[in-house]
């Protein structure tokens, strides 16, 4: 069976068992409230992970996301507290700051040829100066942070039944985009580019297309997501999601999408983000010290990614010794 | 009769193509023609102007002057590989251009998935079926759900090649096709082309095994110093020919060179029986002071996979080796130390660091030299590289300058040079003169013979044959992975060693 | 090409950085008169020199072809054991500074042996030691903000004067001294840039590239784990959260000073201007009394316009890229 | 008078909770998220809290560090109140943003007391040190040391911080009002930083070749100015306050590097709040009007009266 698909199921396996443990030490674990808040969280982050997977598959790496979460909470207030123009209309323009962001990351990536992790890292520092720039001030200019009561805006925060709205948008984004990149042509496109770009370009593949097209794409997905964290917030401060990236990198990689590029998908994404709110959420519940949990985290990733290098290599040298006993056999016929 | 054939059967035309890289001509008027349904056969040796003709007809260079035509429409002087590719022009490339993590059928399928009249989505399950009915037209032994990784290489080449029927091509270029197959695998590829020559598709396939030219082809176009020096029919083809015409009348110039001889001087290197899964087995030799040991045989011979070895990089599994009467165990480290030098195949890969001055790519391998307790001394350091520079006449002589700004030659000087300015005891040297202009070759070997009479041993592997011999004191031919002849005394002609490598050995040696 | 346009071009390419920087300080100085004052320059050196530290060592991790992400909570928690082995442990001082360095020197080779051994990417690696080095030192600190009152010996690491010119910037000009001719004048130097520039021609010259990398890790973290002893001096405080982020400024000053993430090039010297150059620029928004926002955007800036300039790009040089674009496969 | 201070602090107390040192029958589950653990202030508290619990006899409070995120401080008061917890003790990193989460907590019945930050939504009852009050208290004193005229800078915290921003709005405030001749000259976020506030302090002293005050908005910020000050030699013209009143400043007051400090006893704030969290708790009461407001007036220390806060209640 393929490694990608026996990893997941060993994650998979893995969340029960750590999901049933904790429901054994900890009444409050398997609460419709808590799971519903647990997915909550998960979709949080697993929205903009996966457009931080598209950026992976190319072989990229978009480090700005955190920022351009704070930017798009900022455009969102000020239209909010100077405009009157309804949230339906505003929002889906406000989601267009992530995509131009993503456009800026493509424009200096393609164009110039820098790396893309200084070129976010720059982007980065910028958005965040631009959120603190736009952030609605008070008379004496202070910032001050909007209590947002829009009605339909707050809507985006709410639940559909137990469940809350970003998480449905959340399994929603993922299936559209595993539709998108396993059933189009730009998606198989993007898939090429990370795998071996200059072979893409030989089967006439516009590479620099793909390229600009996963930036933008990540770019909205943390748009959205800065949507749902100011609306369950009931407000926006210009330092949301400044520093996320780092989550959001520990899940698509505990995911199982490597940095190498051409490979990985979004169902991998989904569970690693899910795993990373289960052990969050399970550290809390323990009420062990809250610090366990970057240490937990930081190790599960290298155990994650070190296990995954080994079968990889593992596995590869399965299939080498193959076609070598077929060689041998070979060879003792013809050879002298 | 081909000869007046009509046009309209002809696949492809080439008139008078000349093509010259600024000064040295690699083409004149050459005239070149494929039938459709046709096995072609190009022949030549290394340097005769196969590769070039292949990048004109598949436009990744442009020719100078002449005339072509692609089914009978005239293709101008500034063609692209696209334009080639839309013609359906096919080059199945050594370095295979897969994309792995893909199936076969989504390779296949690249850029022209199969989607829903309805909607712009790919149709993953016609997209399928239609490979996989494509493969088994051709009878592979393939899935279109097949994962690139998990094939091999002869997989590989044979879903190029379904991709390029894929995409309508009525020419598929084949480059050493065999060169990394074993040979069950090459039948197989052989009994493809054959299906592909039934299906009017034409082959142009360039090789030096003279066996599969003559089992193959229908005909056989033969490139000498950039000129077409014959056609043959079927009937005509003959290894013993080809060869001849290969080489052509430089045999008798060169006699002299081609003199071979024992050394008697004291053995520097023996080696006893080595082995290696796959890659080489039962190698014994000797290597004595002063001597060009040349290693003939055709790409994938496993002549790399040896010197590689002796040279430390990889591990072999069985057999001795002792150095200067020691027993000896290599690792690069202490080969260097030992006073052995290495001259690797891909310069561009393997010999030189691009972005960094002379200076500091001979530099890096003289370390033991300029080195004081761990510090380098930049004076020694940039003696070494001056007197590397005036050894070789490296042009620029400005040490400072990044190798990769240099021209071929001149970056395979540097490679040598931070060899030469050590005290050598062996120089193994692999292909050192594949893609440099004549005049840095001519130095080049006299630099070898000026280190050989200083007594310097030197393990030459390489596929110019002329170099090859003209060089070499002796030679070991390989063929497939065994010593399959020694040339140690005598004059030896190229076609002798042709024809030890193509396996035409009546009653080989050993 | 010609010997003499190369040479221009790379004496050039070595001093663009300096006129750079000369511009910006001609600039800021007619922004405002009181920035061009020795104390003032020797403020911002003050101000950089944590982050000048950390290049020193960091630099080795682009140079080799990699990345650590792991200085900042490297920086942070050794301030925290450099605190408890002092004040709670009551361990001597010098003992005290060198079993701290000796824990980064550890960390710095678990990092070194997990990329090179495990092959994982050093990306991912130093990300997560960035994590749990930052939950260790939470849990070592609870959390605390803890204000270091002493021994005064330590205190005078970060504020001390010599020559009216606080001693940190002799420990960040020290180690840069150092580290150039680390970089330039040993073997160590000669082989990191090779195994950055082409790994497996530095191999074919008998350099082992894991060891190079290991060592250059080990430098990483441990010229870290220095500048958190200063950070921690200079504050008289350790507390986790403060190292947080320095990764970033440490990239950005050593990717202005012309040092290429993808390997085989790199300026110890570059990187410390590129450090100052930040400092200046914050410093001089301060001077102006710019609001806060400013700083990052004004620094994202600078990284991109250094970053094109390193690359020696010019606007017809863009055009050309352009118009190649034109006729690209479609 | 500030003696008085400290006594009218503690009388307010005793009147506020008659049943202060009653046993406690019962024992609940009591939540305490402050911005960050980390601080001398949040510990203070914490210690406040735990022991007037301790003393009545109830189980230790469980404690989560937000790390200074308003994101992640939400996500831990779903998970106190999915927990079920009987009361939140709760310190806003942000007024608006914590409101949803409070609002969500005394929905499903849990009293929550928050600290320093009141919420924009009704709940149990905030105590809180009074942040623009004592800024402009700071104003004040400042103003009557460097003599009615001068020039004064800030040392802010992050731009919409709110605690640091009413600490900076009285303190500019009451400056204008009172003090036309002081100049605020400039102001430069920190980031609540220490090592932050040296550099800007730093500039501060360049730019401005007279100085006579800086305030920064807590003492963290205050102790890195007294550090780049005493660097530049400037200690003695340089007018420094902080805001908390933690140990370490009211030992530098003493020494003379802090001229003062907006000291409250985070200790008795602490134990203020427990005491109402416990009386909520035995009378069961669920739903609240409007939130009861405790003000803690601030004791300004400086080196004349900082002697009066004795070590037991230093923090």
């Amino acid at each position: 069976m393929p490694i990608s698909t026996l990893r997941r199921l060993i994650l998979i396996g893995l969340f029960f068992v750590i999901g049933g443990i904790l429901s054994f030490i900890s009444p409050s674990f398997l609460t419709q409230g808590n799971i519903m808040t647990l997915l909550q969280e998960a979709s949080q982050t697993g929205i903009v992970a996966i457009g931080f997977t598209l950026v992976l598959i190319t072989a990229g790496i978009d480090m700005s996301i955190g920022a351009v979460i704070a930017v798009t909470a900022m455009v969102c207030v000020n239209f909010l507290s100077y405009t009157h123009i309804p949230a339906l209309v505003f929002i889906p323009l406000s989601l267009l700051t992530g995509v131009a962001a993503g456009l800026f990351n493509g424009f200096f990536i393609t164009h110039f040829k820098l790396p893309e992790f200084i070129v976010t890292l720059a982007s980065r520092g910028i958005l965040a100066g631009v959120a603190l720039l736009i952030a609605v001030k008070d008379a004496d200019g202070f910032i001050s942070n909007v209590y947002i009561q829009d009605p339909v805006y707050l809507g985006f925060g709410g639940t559909v039944g137990p469940v809350y709205i970003v998480t449905i948008v959340f399994i929603g984004l993922a299936f559209l985009t595993q539709f998108f990149m396993k059933r189009t042509r730009t998606g198989t496109n993007i898939y090429a580019t990370g795998a071996n770009a200059t072979a893409a370009r030989l089967s006439g593949i516009n590479t620099d297309r793909s390229i600009y097209f996963v930036y933008m794409f990540s770019g909205f997905c943390a748009s959205l997501a800065a949507i749902f964290l100011s609306a369950r917030m009931m407000t926006a401060m210009p330092e949301f999601g400044i520093g996320s990236e780092m989550d959001v990198i520990a899940a698509v990689v505990i995911g199982g999408t490597p940095f190498t590029g051409g490979v990985g998908d979004i169902w991998g994404t989904v569970i690693g983000t899910l795993f990373l709110a289960l052990i969050k959420n399970g550290i809390l519940k323990l009420g062990i010290s809250p610090y366990i949990q970057p240490i937990v985290i930081g190790g599960i990733i290298v155990v994650v990614v070190v296990v995954d290098v080994w079968y990889k290599a593992f596995a590869e040298n399965l299939s080498k010794k193959a076609i070598d006993r077929r060689k041998r056999s070979v060879k003792a016929t013809v050879a002298p | 009769m081909s000869d007046q054939a009509a046009e309209s059967d002809l696949l492809l035309v080439c008139r008078t193509i000349t093509k010259s890289y600024n000064g040295p001509v690699v083409l004149s008027d050459v005239d070149f023609s494929m039938k459709r349904g046709e096995v072609h056969a190009l022949v030549g040796e290394n340097g005769a102007g196969k590769s070039t003709l292949i990048k004109i007809i598949t436009g990744v260079t442009n020719r100078n002057s002449g005339e072509m035509l692609f089914e009978g429409t005239a293709i101008g002087i500034e063609h692209s590989k696209v334009a080639s590719q839309s013609l359906g022009i096919a080059v199945i490339y050594q370095e295979l251009s897969l994309i792995h993590g893909m199936t076969v059928a989504q390779n296949l399928f690249l850029t022209k998935e199969p989607r829903f009249r309805a909607a712009p989505f790919i149709d993953i399950g016609r997209m399928n079926s239609l490979a996989q009915a494509l493969i088994d037209r051709y009878g592979f032994e393939l899935k279109a759900t097949d994962i690139i990784d998990g094939l091999s290489i002869a997989q590989r080449q044979t879903v190029e090649i379904l991709k390029a029927l894929n995409s309508r091509a009525s020419l598929i270029i084949m480059d050493e096709p065999t060169s990394s197959l074993t040979s069950s695998e090459s039948a197989q590829l052989f009994g493809i082309i054959r299906r592909l020559k039934a299906e009017g598709i034409g082959v142009l396939y360039i090789s030096h095994r003279m066996e599969e030219v003559y089992d193959l082809s229908d005909r056989v176009t033969v490139l000498r110093d950039g000129h077409n020096v014959a056609v043959l029919e079927k009937e005509q083809i003959n290894p013993a020919e080809i060869i001849r015409l290969m080489i052509g009348r430089r045999l008798e110039e060169r006699d002299a060179l081609h003199t071979m001889c024992r050394s008697n001087a004291e053995v520097v290197l023996d080696v006893r029986n080595l082995c290696s899964e796959n890659r080489f087995n039962g190698i014994s030799f000797q290597l004595h002071a002063g001597e060009i040991l040349g290693i003939g045989g055709l790409v994938g011979s496993g002549r790399t996979e040896i010197v590689r070895a002796l040279y430390g990089i990889d591990r072999f599994d069985s057999g001795s080796i002792a150095y200067l009467g020691k027993p000896w165990s290599p690792d690069v480290a202490s080969s260097i130390r030992g006073g052995f030098g290495f001259i690797p195949e891909e310069r561009r890969l393997q010999g030189i660091m691009g972005a960094i001055s002379m200076t500091g790519n001979i530099g890096i391998t003289n370390l033991d030299v300029t080195r004081r307790h761990g510090f380098v001394s930049a004076k020694k350091e940039l003696a070494l590289a001056r007197r590397a520079i005036e050894l070789l006449n490296i042009k620029p002589d400005n040490p400072d300058i990044p190798v990769g700004n240099l021209s071929g030659g001149n970056q395979q000087k540097v490679v040598v040079g931070k060899w030469l300015i050590r005290d050598l005891k062996l120089l193994i040297v692999d292909e050192p003169t594949v893609g440099i202009d004549i005049g840095a070759k001519e130095e080049l070997y006299q630099t070898f013979a000026r280190l050989s009479a200083a007594g310097v041993s030197i393990l030459l592997v390489s596929s110019d044959l002329p170099e090859l011999i003209s060089i070499s004191t002796r030679i070991l031919v390989l063929r497939q992975g065994c010593i399959i002849q020694e040339f140690a005394d005598g004059i030896v002609t190229e076609e002798d060693v042709l024809r030890a490598s193509s396996g035409l050995v009546e009653g080989a040696v050993r | 090409m010609s010997v003499v346009a190369s040479k221009a071009r790379r004496l050039l390419a070595d001093f663009r950085l300096f006129f750079i920087l000369l511009l910006l300080m001609a600039v800021l100085t007619m922004l405002s008169p009181m920035f061009l004052s020795i104390g003032n320059l020797s403020n911002v050196l003050w101000s950089v020199c944590i982050i000048g530290i950390m290049c020193t060592g960091f630099i080795y991790a682009p140079v080799t072809g990699g990345i650590d992400l792991s200085v900042g909570s490297m920086a942070s928690l050794s301030g925290i054991i450099a605190n408890v082995l002092m004040n709670n442990a009551h361990v001597p001082l010098a003992l005290a500074l060198l079993i701290t360095l000796g824990f980064g020197v550890l960390v710095g080779l678990v990092n070194g042996i997990v990329t090179t051994k495990f092959r994982v990417p050093p990306f991912i690696v130093t990300m997560a030691a960035k994590t749990y080095l930052f939950g260790i030192a939470m849990l070592v600190s609870n959390g605390d903000t803890i204000t270091i009152m002493g021994p005064q010996g330590f205190l005078t690491i970060g504020v001390g004067k010599f020559l009216g010119l606080p001693i940190p910037i002799y420990i960040m000009l020290v180690l840069t001294a150092a580290s150039h001719f680390l970089l330039k004048q040993t073997v160590f130097g000669r082989r990191a840039i090779a195994v950055g520039a082409n790994e497996v021609s530095a191999k074919l010259s008998g350099v082992d590239p894991d060891r190079t990398r290991i060592i250059a890790y080990i430098l990483s973290s441990g010229t870290a784990t220095i500048a958190g002893i200063v950070m921690a001096s200079l504050t008289q405080q350790a507390y986790a959260p403060n190292g947080a982020g320095y990764e970033f400024d440490v990239i950005t000053a050593v990717v202005i000073g012309g040092t290429s993430l993808m390997g085989g090039t790199g300026s110890v010297v570059g990187a410390l201007i590129g450090a100052v150059m930040v400092g200046f620029i914050n410093n001089g928004l301060n001077l102006m009394n710019m609001p806060a926002s400013y700083h990052p955007l004004v620094t994202g800036i600078v990284i991109l316009i250094a970053l094109i300039l390193n690359q020696g790009v010019t606007l017809p040089a863009i055009l050309r890229r352009q118009f190649g674009r034109k006729d690209a496969p479609k | 008078m500030s003696k008085n201070k400290v006594l009218a602090i503690i009388g307010a107390i005793a009147l506020l909770l008659p049943s202060a040192n009653l046993a406690a029958q019962s024992t609940w589950k009591i939540g305490y998220l402050p911005s960050t653990v980390g601080q001398a202030l949040t510990k203070a508290w914490g210690v406040g809290i735990d022991n007037a619990l301790k003393a009545a006899g109830n189980t230790p409070l469980q404690s989560l560090d937000a790390m200074m995120k308003a994101e992640t401080q939400v996500s831990m008061m779903d998970d106190f109140i999915n927990q079920g917890y009987d009361l939140i003790i709760l310190q806003p990193i942000d007024a608006a943003a914590l409101t949803a989460s409070v609002k969500k907590a005394e929905a499903k019945g849990i009293p929550v007391i928050t600290l320093n930050t009141d919420t924009l939504a009704p709940h149990f009852a905030c105590v809180s040190m009074d942040d623009y009050g004592a800024g402009s208290k700071v104003a004040e004193i400042m103003g009557k040391q460097i003599g009615g005229k001068g020039f004064v800078a800030i040392i802010q915290s992050p731009p919409g911080a709110m605690a640091g921003v009413e600490r900076e709005k009285g303190f500019r405030a009451t400056m204008a009002r009172m003090y036309p001749n002081i100049k605020i000259v400039a102001a430069q976020n920190a980031e609540w930083n220490k090592d932050k506030a040296v550099a800007i302090m730093n500039s501060f002293l360049q730019a401005n070749k007279q100085l006579d005050g800086v305030f920064a908005v807590n003492d963290n910020m205050a102790e890195g100015a007294a550090i780049a000050a005493e660097a530049a030699g400037r200690l003695k013209d340089v007018k420094i306050w902080g805001f908390n009143g933690q140990m370490s400043t009211l030992v530098q007051i003493e020494q003379g590097k802090v001229t003062g400090t907006a000291y409250t006893n985070a200790f008795e704030q602490g134990a203020i709040a427990a005491r109402l969290a416990l009386e909520v708790l035995r009378a069961g009461t669920k739903t609240f009007a409007k939130t009861q407001v405790v003000t803690i007036p601030p004791f300004m220390a400086t080196i004349d009266n900082v002697g009066q806060i004795t070590p037991n209640i230093r923090w």
